[in-house]
């Protein structure tokens, strides 16, 4: 929450909202890959830790899950968004905590 | 949250820092949903597509977490009355 | 951390102390919330999502899986109270990392 | 953490923040220890009341996990201390 | 991530917030290597010592651990220019 | 990120950057304590909790896997930076998104 005045859009300065969103957007798909390296892990990697290489079979496994996890990540957000608004506006009536206060 | 405590700048501000929260912990919960609903689902890599099974276990591993969701949100709401009414609040 | 002077108790100004306990609130109700919905969901929801509604079964769980983590919240917060200042005023004598600098 | 390289106004601050890092710290091994002992004691929902042996579980899992955090902090001030030594620090 | 909208003060600005991030990044996978590491290799505390079996699980843990994330990466970018492209961006 | 100007070496007032980096430290420091208590939790102690006290071989397990978690600390941070600048510098080709951007 920065109280300091609203930057405004000036060619030469740095534009503190530009910046933020920019930043935010960046930590949504640096948490996305991160989740997808989590995930495709265990579901492909045995943790018994023979050799340090790849497999064929964990390499082939790898590239299946991602394109799977992209799959249900667009399932997911279709069915949120058919929810209706409530949904998609970000606060699901018990979905979060504000909606019980 | 008693708001009372707030003048109406303050409560101009907490009620926009509450629309910002809302929509960080919808994008979590979102992300949290993926992870789990891929987890429970999706565990054959014999293909990358996502077959009719699987998607299907997916929407209702989507609908059964949002209802499970709203039925906690309800069942918080009441214990937390109850806490305040107990604390003479 | 803010350099910024203190905000004074103005009335009509924003009091950055005041914003910021109030947020602190805010996340920790938040905090609870996710932690019981995921708990209880684990304890009540069988992961082979037959169908989408909640059948009689979760339903009845998720409302005795809900008041017994509030129970357990205020167990566990009268034991660490008990536990004596140490504990209390944050720095169990090991519990964290500051104790052993 | 040598505290010399900072002056005086700094120290006060830097103790300022470690006192506000210690009281999150805290809440959040509070929250992990209810999340810990409800997930290890509470398995029946047949009742919404904490039964007389769960109640036990709590309070041994929360003494056990204290003792625990504890004992783990006295020997990771003795590695720190090694490792010290051990640059020559 | 399309820097063409930022003029050059911005740029200077973005690239020094990602380096700082792909830092705090590096650590965090860090971390988390050691803790995922240490769980699936370290399962005998009869001595306080790692043993050549662990400590070769431990090697062959990390550098597998690094392949994967690094295979993923590639499909990751893969997949997002689909995306890209899909939406004619 | 503070768009304020760089606070000067002064003697006596309060350096942020010199700030910064002492909070991250004891950040790091916190992090790496909670993840052995965590780690060490889940291999020494059972969850059946009969009771309050830790016995000899919980005790005895929990000193032998605080040291070998540092062991494995020091062996996982010297393949990382045996793997050449990519690692140490903080962005392995595929290891965060930022490589894939």
């Amino acid at each position: 929450m920065s109280f300091l005045g609203r930057g405004g859009q000036s060619s030469s300065g740095v534009n503190p909202e530009k910046m933020e969103m920019a930043v935010e957007q960046l930590d949504m798909i640096t948490d996305v890959f991160n989740r997808i390296v989590s995930s495709c892990h265990a579901k492909c990697i045995s943790p018994r830790y023979a050799e340090g290489d790849l497999n064929k079979g964990e390499s082939v496994c790898i590239d299946r899950c991602v394109a799977k996890f992209f799959e249900v990540n667009k399932k997911v957000g279709e069915r949120l968004q058919s929810q209706g608004p409530g949904a998609a506006a970000g606060g699901i009536g018990g979905g979060s905590a504000f909606g019980s206060l | 949250m008693d708001f009372s405590q707030f003048n109406s700048a303050e409560q101009a501000h907490i009620s926009k820092v509450i629309e910002k929260k809302q929509m960080q912990d919808f994008m979590r919960m979102y992300s949290n949903l993926v992870d789990r609903c891929f987890n429970a689902c999706c565990n054959d890599f014999t293909s990358k597509a996502l077959g009719s099974k699987e998607e299907q276990c997916v929407l209702n591993c989507t609908d059964k977490f949002l209802k499970h969701s709203e039925r906690v949100g309800a069942r918080f709401a009441e214990q937390n009355a109850d806490m305040m009414n107990a604390q003479g609040q």
